[in-house]
């Protein structure tokens, strides 16, 4: 179960970075950029899974005593949660450069901005 | 007294960010008071936490968070060296703060809080002990980073930030897959329990390791794959720029210092390839740049390259690696803040308008350290850093590397002292308003350098035997440079007879002869300084800086001390040469070859240093690693110092346009500096029975080509001071010659060449340099007839050229006799034919010098010129009074000098009675001479007054011109191009090969930085695809050599 | 060796035989000459009146102290040559003051009178004297080249440099003279020997042409009196240095005469014979063959 | 020539001569005067001869036996003077010899037509020879056919002003002729 | 052409990487050493149900406290970066949103409004947490802005919410080091019955106001590029 689900995050990645190092439009790179998040996630969450856990929270179900052998791994899935603010704050950093630079030259394309050079 | 934990950093600062979040518009200053305070508890917290840990009142201390032991919770370590790096990282935070002040004020506390987090990030990254929790935090900085280049408007600055966010998300990813695998395979984020369980092993976890260190190292922008940080360097605001490459750098440096525990040996050795590859390339391409921030970025990727190559090449384990470590971080800190800030406060983009700095010499001053310590001069950290390195990795025996570092350095040397000799030397624009709060942390930090420049000295082995006392008399000297320049002048003979008088006394008599003639000549060549009017700002600090450097370089016992001396007098001589009108050229030809000379003589003590301990100079006689390349190498590097044949270059330049008293101290005294250095190197070679035959052989063969080409240079030359430039180059090739025939006769030769040398260049520069002062020409064809006018310096120049040709009565013949023998002694006749060649040759421009000034007819313009100045008169007359008294009495300098040579070179010496030498083949007896050709010229002088009827004096034109009457003086003057039969015979010598060649070389590495420096297109994704494809490649390289 | 009254006594003697000499073989050489052109010729006593006549010229004019002492370089010169050569083997009177110094600085004594009349000619004002100085040490410098070689074989032959020791090992007869011991040294010493005397393939110097007759144009009168009496004094004692190196010295003064003249003829009859050298072609041709044998004699001897 | 209008005294000046102001290197203006500065116009100082007759006698006959001639070859007679160095008429036996510089001859040859133009360069030579000096003219042609007539060469000293009665066209001068002049 | 050939390349090497991770994965089937202990007395210790929660706010409070200064970096970053002078140019007509959004807005806002609170308050009871409830109240304001365009949020109350949440947090933080253990330690207060709402010591009340400032920042982003956008019209 868990390789098919590890499969998927790295096929994700791998999308994604091809969108960002493809993609001419910023827009359509930061889009390539959030996919390769998400493929990240899933990835750290599926590295956390233990066969025939259940989720990390101490309930009727697990009980309070040996609960170690019933639950899947916690830390992943607090890891998870700062990759993802991480994300969302990397992504809405990136959107409003885009803004800014589209406001700068009315255009989207990355060739466009290559005053920098040598 | 009790320390403030260091957790409190971190509480106080988002404390403060929030509280200022707060505030909102209003209250601007409010904000930015707090925004001060927060980072001065900052860097109290550190200093106070350096201060216990340096004096170890107090020992690490774990921090732990959340009430629980490590493995299950975030801890903070404060050992010495992160206390060492948050109070750098504290330091430039808020003199940031401070040099942003209108900056951060006009953005509005937004930008205030940003840059307090920012600070706060470097803080945590660098104490935390957790993996996870140190890529959040680098996460923290790079978005925080992001947010600050947008301070500064315009298009650039956003592109720069986009490419700078697409290049970070990507290495944030890296590092958290690495991360993530890194927990699955060993169990644990705290980075301590992940090296216990030793990662390389599994090979998964191998990977995952490989991951992360490959993240850090993209974030200190490895050579191909850091197009987007040059960007941000160049686009963003100088201040964050400063940040950038200071703090940002030296956090991130100490994050991979940590993670290389986990690192496997051959990712070690990978890492310090990165390294060695980013700092010789970044240096390379920073050649060609013109924009001053950029160059900047290149050169502090570089610095960040090199220091990435330390922590792969030097292990962590023997002592001095935190010195190197902390000695050129030291040094790249202090310079990169500041310069970015001059570059903040000039807001110049091309290098050529910094010469706007010269309207404030303090500023420029200030530029100048941070230039010359970014280049590793001695009295800054980076020196005894790379010092300590380039010893450490010879006795490794890694001279690869060796090569790579000082190469990479060279390249830097190249186009920051150009950056350095246009702000010197081109003409000053107008200097923008310097506001007090940009000044002061510029000024803060030319202080720390000196100080952190001093304390690393103190720490580097055998650094505490180096004697401070000329830097302290140089300092003196700045300081009091306003002061008018007679009053500067007396003090600078004072400070230089003193050093005679330390040094003098008790000297043993090879290194009495030098000694003199530093320090007397230095005397000397100082007393026309008083002619000077008006204040002459920055003349007698360099001289000092000169004199002072050969001062050390005599009472230098081990190699450190050698080499601190040697640069010293480079730096001093470098900005005594570059006063001169046109010679900022010149200068920097001379300081190139300056510098990658000392480099070799680097090279050639890492060499010596293998398989022996200790640093003093006998050791040269005990070289175990390739003997004969290593001294061939030091013999390389001194040879640039006295201008041998291939090296000689800069001579004619660097001497010729230099003022007219400071030619004659560079070139009679300077260049004597190299032949001190080669007769220490042949002495510890052995004397007589050593074993590098072959290498002296070369040096002899070069000296006496040295010798031709120089006299035959001169011969051609229409410049007075450039033919006695060229003249220089001659004499000094006689020396080399006559050191390498390594008999007794041969080096007393050497001695006494070396003598005639420093007297008759000094006086013939001397009269030479007051003349053309006197008449603003220094071409001789618009001279002519000024016997009439200065028969004083005629009579002196007259002196100067007999004993130059060698010419009996004086103690220029004791040179050629002393020669003869040891030739046909020692048996290299051809040499020897070529050296009497050469010899000839030199009587050629003696007539030129002498006839085109003084003889022939006095032009109208000269009509009322003045002798010369009273005080070029006494030194020439002095030195006069020298040659007398040597040619007089040879005895008296050569007598003990042979017994002193008698230890090195015992056989067949030169046997004294009385005033008469024997040496095996002939003798010669100077006060008979003397005597008989003296009162022989007087009884003759008799005959003819006693024979001719009162002589009538006539005017200039009286003369037979066949039956025409002369047109005017310029027509009936003969002295351009006046050997033009014999250019006709033996031009073809003369052609500029070795121009030619080096030109040649100097192209060549200019290209390969043009083509290379293309791959930055500008275009961010490609910046990307660089990053990515750099991963890629490093992984497969990596994983093919396990 | 010390300066008794004697000593200074022989050597003045000495000196005004070798004048004399010098002014009669300058006469017999032109005598010869123009017999050689079929003409009758100069009296032998014919450079004495000129001295004489140059020495009473009524009125004098100088150019300026340096002019005024360049005639005393340059008769400095050529009898300082005379006082450090030992010119009769053997005799304590005759070796004047070769005491202090050996053959290199005879060798370089040669400059102090060039660079005399070097100044002398400069301060004179006069154009065309300043090329003639610069043409006459272009060639002096190559002239010298095989000059040095062979001294320098010579040296190692002899493994000595003072005059008098080669002199004592080529005594006992012509076998061993230099000029069979060691012939090319001799061949490359003569070469050189024209160009030092400055006759005619090489005579571009003092040879009356464009510009009148190069440095000496100004002087007159008693200077151009020393002048000749130098020349004269210079010609014997070169032609008697060469005579020691080369051809075994002289035990009494008929055998200097005798080889003075010999040598000296052998130069004025290379000049009658070959045309006028330019200035680079002059400069080269010692480059060419006499370099050549000059390496050769060292390669014999090493 | 340049004519100069205002000051005619020196109109005849070349402008190599006149007065013009230079800029010293020290930037002050130096005044030159080329006929002071340049040229020394001092009367040339000779010493009387010896007082003891025998000495004097001695001198005067070596310098007769030593006569360096400057020629001055114009017109027709010069072409007789190479002819003196030859076998058939050497003047080398009567100590007789050429010397290019005036500085250094005795005896100034003036053996052709001498006009006004070429009358500058002889005087110019003639004070640069030294006393005593002799000046030799040749037939009549130089004093009285083509110049003024009222030629006025400062004739001092000795001079032998041989009139050849000689009237034939040029050919017949034969350089025998000049040896008893000399 | 060639330049995406390339890409793919390196696209292929990068798999390559991955592919040598995954030999190495293997699922494995018991917690590693650090999670069984978390799993085994994480209630004892921090007495939270919610082990994630547990983790995310006592064991690694650093980290969060990383999360929430990331989250308030950004807010500041956009708001004085796409600052917009409101120079009160008349403003283009908006375009009324359609019906079905309008009546939805009115009745849905609260609700959302709600859950979001009751996610972030017992973040330790049930699963979910700061983080996720404020996304939740984000999407009510979202959903705000969209009904009509016009709606203006009042930056100074966001702004100010935002830091007092901040400062406060901290504040807990210290305490945490006066009164307990460590930086962050939950155990100031007491830790209370195990699953009930006042428990975990003070778990809740950090996790209540990382819930607020989370919710106002998003918010506060999402009407900054409103604002931008409305000139654009």
């Amino acid at each position: 179960m868990e390789t098919i689900a590890l499969i998927t995050s790295f096929v994700l990645i791998l999308i994604g970075l091809y969108g960002i190092l493809s993609q001419k439009n910023i827009l359509k790179m930061i889009v390539g950029f959030s996919l390769f998040d998400t493929g990240l996630h899933v990835l750290i969450v599926t590295v956390g899974y233990i066969r025939g856990g259940t989720a990390p929270i101490l309930d009727q179900v697990t009980g309070t005593s040996n609960v170690s052998d019933k639950i899947v791994d916690p830390i992943p899935q607090a890891l998870v949660l700062t990759a993802i603010v991480i994300g969302l704050g990397v992504t809405a950093l990136m959107l409003a450069y885009a803004l800014k630079m589209y406001q700068e030259k009315q255009s989207l394309d990355i060739r466009d901005f290559k005053e920098l050079k040598w | 007294m009790d320390f403030i934990s260091p957790i409190n950093v971190v509480a106080v600062s988002l404390g403060a960010a929030f509280f200022m979040g707060l505030l909102g518009k209003k209250a601007q200053t409010v904000s930015y008071i707090l925004l001060l305070g927060a980072l001065l508890f900052n860097t109290i917290v550190s200093g106070q936490w350096l201060y216990g840990l340096a004096t170890n009142i107090i020992d690490a201390q774990q921090v732990y968070t959340a009430g629980f032991r490590p493995p299950f919770s975030i801890n903070l370590l404060m050992g010495l060296d992160e206390a060492v790096i948050t109070t750098l990282v504290n330091i430039v935070g808020l003199l940031g703060a401070i040099y942003m002040a209108s900056g951060l004020h006009k953005k509005g506390s937004g930008s205030q809080v940003v840059y307090l987090v920012l600070i706060m990030s470097l803080n945590v990254i660098v104490l935390s002990r957790d993996l996870f929790n140190i890529f959040v935090f680098l996460e923290v900085g790079s978005i925080a980073t992001a947010g600050l280049i947008i301070m500064q408007k315009g298009i650039n600055a956003v592109s720069a930030g986009f490419k700078y966010m697409l290049a970070t998300g990507i290495i944030a990813s890296i590092m958290l897959i690495g991360v993530i695998f890194i927990y699955r395979f060993t169990g644990t984020l705290n980075l301590d329990f992940v090296m216990q369980s030793h990662p390389v092993l599994k090979q998964g976890a191998l990977i995952s390791s490989f991951l992360i260190l490959m993240a850090i190292l993209l974030e200190l922008k490895p050579f191909p794959a850091n197009g987007w940080a040059l960007d941000v360097y160049e686009s963003a605001h100088p201040g964050i720029s400063a940040m950038l490459s200071s703090a940002v750098a030296t956090a991130n440096l100490f994050v991979l210092y940590k993670f290389t525990g986990m690192a496997g040996e051959s990712l070690m050795y990978y890492i310090s390839l990165i390294g060695l590859v980013t700092f010789v390339g970044s240096n390379l391409l920073g050649i060609n740049q013109t924009n001053a921030r950029r160059m900047l970025g290149y050169s502090s990727i570089g610095q960040i390259g090199l220091l990435v190559a330390i922590i792969g090449l030097v292990p962590h384990s023997n002592a001095n690696f935190k010195l190197i470590f902390i000695g050129i971080l030291t040094g790249h800190y202090f310079a990169k803040a500041g310069l970015f800030w001059i570059a903040g406060i000039v807001k110049a983009q091309n290098i050529k308008e910094w010469s706007v700095l010269r309207n404030r010499p303090v500023l420029l001053f200030l530029f100048l350290t941070f230039v010359l310590a970014l280049t590793g001069f001695p009295p800054f950290p980076s020196f005894w850093g790379k010092w300590q390195l380039v010893m450490g990795l010879s006795q490794q025996g890694q001279i690869a590397a060796v090569i790579a570092i000082l190469v990479g350095s060279f390249f830097e040397v190249v186009y920051l002292l150009r950056w350095a000799g246009y702000s010197i030397k081109l003409e000053p624009g107008k200097l923008p308003e310097v506001k007090l709060s940009q000044f002061i942390p510029v000024i803060l930090f030319g202080l720390g350098i000196y100080a952190t420049g001093y304390f690393v000295s103190q720490a580097t082995n055998f650094g505490d035997t180096i004697n401070y006392i000329p830097l302290v008399v140089v300092a003196i000297l700045l300081v009091v440079d306003f002061l008018p320049a007679y009053i500067k002048n007396s003090l600078s003979i004072l400070a230089t007879g003193w050093f005679a008088y330390l040094l003098i006394p008790g000297q043993d008599t090879l290194k009495l002869v030098f000694t003199v003639i530093f320090l007397v000549g230095g005397i000397l060549t100082l007393i026309p300084g008083f002619h000077v009017k008006g204040k002459r700002a920055g003349f007698y600090p360099s001289a000092m800086l000169m004199f002072g450097g050969l001062a050390l370089l005599i009472e230098a016992e081990n190699m450190l001390q050698f080499f601190f001396a040697w640069e010293i007098m480079t730096l001093g001589s470098y900005f005594l040469i570059i006063r001169g009108k046109e010679s900022m050229v010149h200068a920097f030809s001379y300081m190139l070859f300056s510098v990658g000379g000392a480099y070799l003589i680097l090279l050639g003590f890492g060499m010596v240093s293998v398989g022996n301990t200790g640093l003093s100079l006998n050791l040269l006689s005990q070289i175990k690693f390739y003997p004969v390349l290593a001294m061939a190498l030091l013999a390389v590097g001194f040879m640039t110092k006295t201008a041998s044949l291939g090296l000689h270059i800069w001579l004619p330049g660097a001497h010729g346009e230099a003022e007219s008293d400071v030619s004659p101290m560079v070139s009679a005294i300077l260049l004597k500096a190299g032949v001190f250095g080669l007769v220490l190197l042949m002495l510890a070679a052995g004397g007589e029975y050593n074993n590098y035959q072959g290498l002296f052989y070369t040096l002899g063969w070069i000296g006496a080509l040295t010798a031709l080409v120089g006299n035959l240079g001169a011969v051609f030359q229409e410049d007075a001071k450039r033919l006695l430039a060229y003249s220089s180059i001659g004499q000094l090739g006689y020396i080399l010659f006559a050191f390498s025939i390594m008999s007794q006769l041969g080096w007393l030769t050497g001695f006494t060449y070396t003598i005639n040398h420093f007297m008759f260049k000094a006086i013939l520069f001397l009269s030479v340099g007051g003349i053309v002062m006197r008449l603003g020409t220094h071409n001789m064809y618009e001279m002519g007839g000024l016997i009439k006018k200065m028969p004083f310096s005629f009579i002196a120049v007259l002196i100067g050229i007999i004993t130059l040709a060698g010419i009996p009565p004086l103690s220029g013949f004791s040179g050629k006799w002393l020669f003869y023998n040891a030739v046909i002694m020692k048996g290299w006749y051809f040499q020897g034919a070529i050296i009497f060649f050469a010899g000839t040759i030199a009587f050629l421009y003696c007539f030129k010098l002498i006839y085109s000034i003084f003889l022939g007819q006095l032009k109208d313009n000269h009509r009322n010129v003045k002798e010369l100045p009273f005080w070029y008169l006494l030194p020439q007359y002095i030195l006069i009074l020298g040659i007398m008294v040597f040619s007089a009495k040879p005895d008296l300098i050569l007598k003990p000098l042979g017994t002193a040579l008698a230890a090195a070179f015992p056989s067949n010496p030169l046997i004294w009675e009385g005033t008469k030498a024997l040496s095996q083949l002939g003798y010669w007896d100077a006060t008979t001479i003397m005597i008989v050709i003296g009162t022989m010229f007087v009884i003759l002088l008799i005959w003819l007054m006693l024979m001719s009827r009162k002589a009538q004096n006539v005017k200039q034109f009286n003369i037979v011109y066949a039956g025409e009457r002369p047109e005017r003086p310029e027509l009936t003057h003969v002295s351009h191009n006046i050997y033009a039969g014999y250019n006709k015979a033996l031009g073809f010598l003369v052609a500029p090969g070795i121009t030619g060649f080096w030109n040649y070389a100097t192209n060549l590495v200019e290209s390969i930085g043009n083509f290379t420096r293309r791959i930055y297109s500008g275009n961010g994704q490609s910046y990307a695809i660089h990053l990515v494809s750099y991963i890629v490649v490093v992984f497969i390289i990596y994983i093919s050599s396990i | 060796m010390e300066f008794t009254v004697s000593k200074i006594l022989w050597t003045l003697l000495g000196l005004f035989i070798v004048l004399n000499w010098g002014l009669i073989m300058g006469g017999t050489m032109r005598k010869i000459v123009a017999r050689v052109g079929k003409r009758y010729g100069i009296p032998i006593y014919q450079p004495y009146i000129d001295l004489v006549k140059n020495y009473s010229v009524r009125s004098q004019i100088t150019h300026g102290v340096m002019f005024y002492l360049g005639p005393v370089f340059r008769l400095s010169g050529g009898v300082g040559i005379f006082l450090f050569l030992p010119l009769i083997f053997g005799s304590d009177h005759w070796s004047n003051f070769s005491f202090s110094g050996d053959l290199i600085l005879i060798l370089y004594f040669q400059f102090f009178g060039m660079l005399g009349m070097a100044l002398g000619a400069g301060e004179g004002g006069h154009p065309y004297s300043a090329i003639g100085v610069s043409r006459g040490l272009s060639q002096f410098t190559t002239i010298e080249v095989p000059m040095t070689l062979a001294v320098i074989s010579l040296a190692v032959q002899y493994n000595t440099l003072s005059i008098s020791e080669i002199v004592a090992a080529q005594q006992g007869g012509l076998a061993n003279w230099t000029m069979v011991t060691n012939p090319f040294a001799t061949v490359a010493a003569m070469l050189s020997l024209l160009g030092a005397f400055g006759h005619s393939p090489f005579d571009l110097v003092k040879a009356p042409n464009e510009i009148p007759i190069g440095p000496p144009t100004e002087y007159h009168a008693t200077y151009l009196g020393v002048l000749r009496t130098n020349a004269a004094i210079l010609h014997v004692v070169e032609a008697a240095l060469f005579m020691n190196l080369f051809f075994g010295g002289a035990t009494n003064w008929f055998e200097l005469i005798l080889k003075t003249f010999l040598i000296y003829f052998w130069s004025v009859f290379v000049g009658v014979v070959f045309p006028r050298f330019r200035i680079e072609q002059s400069v080269q041709w010692f480059l060419k063959i006499p370099l050549i044998l000059g390496i050769i004699a060292i390669i014999v001897v090493l | 020539m340049k004519m100069k209008e205002t000051d005619n005294q020196n109109k005849f000046l070349h402008e190599d001569i006149e007065k013009r102001e230079v800029i010293a290197p020290d930037g002050s203006i130096i005044e030159i005067d080329p006929m002071q500065d340049y040229f020394c116009d001092a009367r040339p100082q000779v010493s009387e001869p010896y007082k003891i007759k025998v000495v004097e006698k001695f001198l005067n006959w070596a310098r007769s036996e030593s006569i360096w001639v400057l020629g001055f070859g114009t017109g027709c007679g010069s072409i007789e003077i190479p002819p003196l160095m030859t076998p058939r008429f050497d003047a080398f036996r009567y100590g007789v010899q050429m010397r290019p510089t005036p500085r250094q001859s005795n005896a100034f040859i003036i053996s052709g037509y001498l006009s006004v133009k070429t009358l500058k360069r002889v005087i110019r030579s003639y004070e640069q020879m030294q006393n005593p000096k002799y000046v030799l003219l040749w037939e009549v042609a130089p004093l009285t056919a083509e110049c003024i007539g009222t030629v006025t060469i400062p004739l001092t000293g000795s001079i032998c002003i041989c009139r050849s009665t000689c009237t034939l066209p040029v050919a017949c001068r034969a350089p025998k002729l000049y040896l008893p002049g000399l | 052409m060639i330049r995406n050939f390339f890409i793919i390349l390196i696209i292929a090497g990068l798999a390559g990487v991955f592919v040598s991770l995954f030999w190495e994965f293997g699922a494995s089937d018991t917690l590693t050493p650090l999670a069984t202990h978390y799993a085994n007395n994480g209630a004892a210790e921090v007495g939270a149900p919610n082990l994630v929660t547990s983790i995310v706010v006592t064991y690694r409070g650093l980290d969060t406290l990383g999360e929430v200064t990331i989250l308030f970096l950004v807010a500041a970053i956009i708001s004085f970066f796409l600052k917009v002078e409101k120079k009160g140019q008349k403003m283009a007509p908006p375009r009324v949103s359609s019906e079905i959004i309008l009546t939805a807005s009115k009745l849905l806002v609260p609700v959302v409004l709600v859950l979001g609170i009751y996610v972030f308050v017992n973040g330790h009871l049930t699963p979910g947490g700061g983080f996720q409830g404020g996304a939740i109240i984000a999407t009510a304001f979202v959903l705000l802005l969209m009904a009509n365009p016009r709606f203006e949020l009042n930056h100074r109350i966001i702004a100010a919410v935002e830091s007092v949440s901040g400062m406060a947090f901290v504040l807990v933080g210290v305490l945490g080091i006066l009164l307990a253990g460590g930086f962050l330690d939950n155990k100031i207060l007491p830790l209370g019955h195990f699953g009930k709402l006042f428990s975990a010591g003070a778990i809740p009340i950090i996790y209540s106001l990382v819930g607020l400032k989370v919710g106002s920042e998003l918010s506060n982003i999402l009407s900054n590029f409103q604002d931008v956008q409305k000139d654009e019209l």
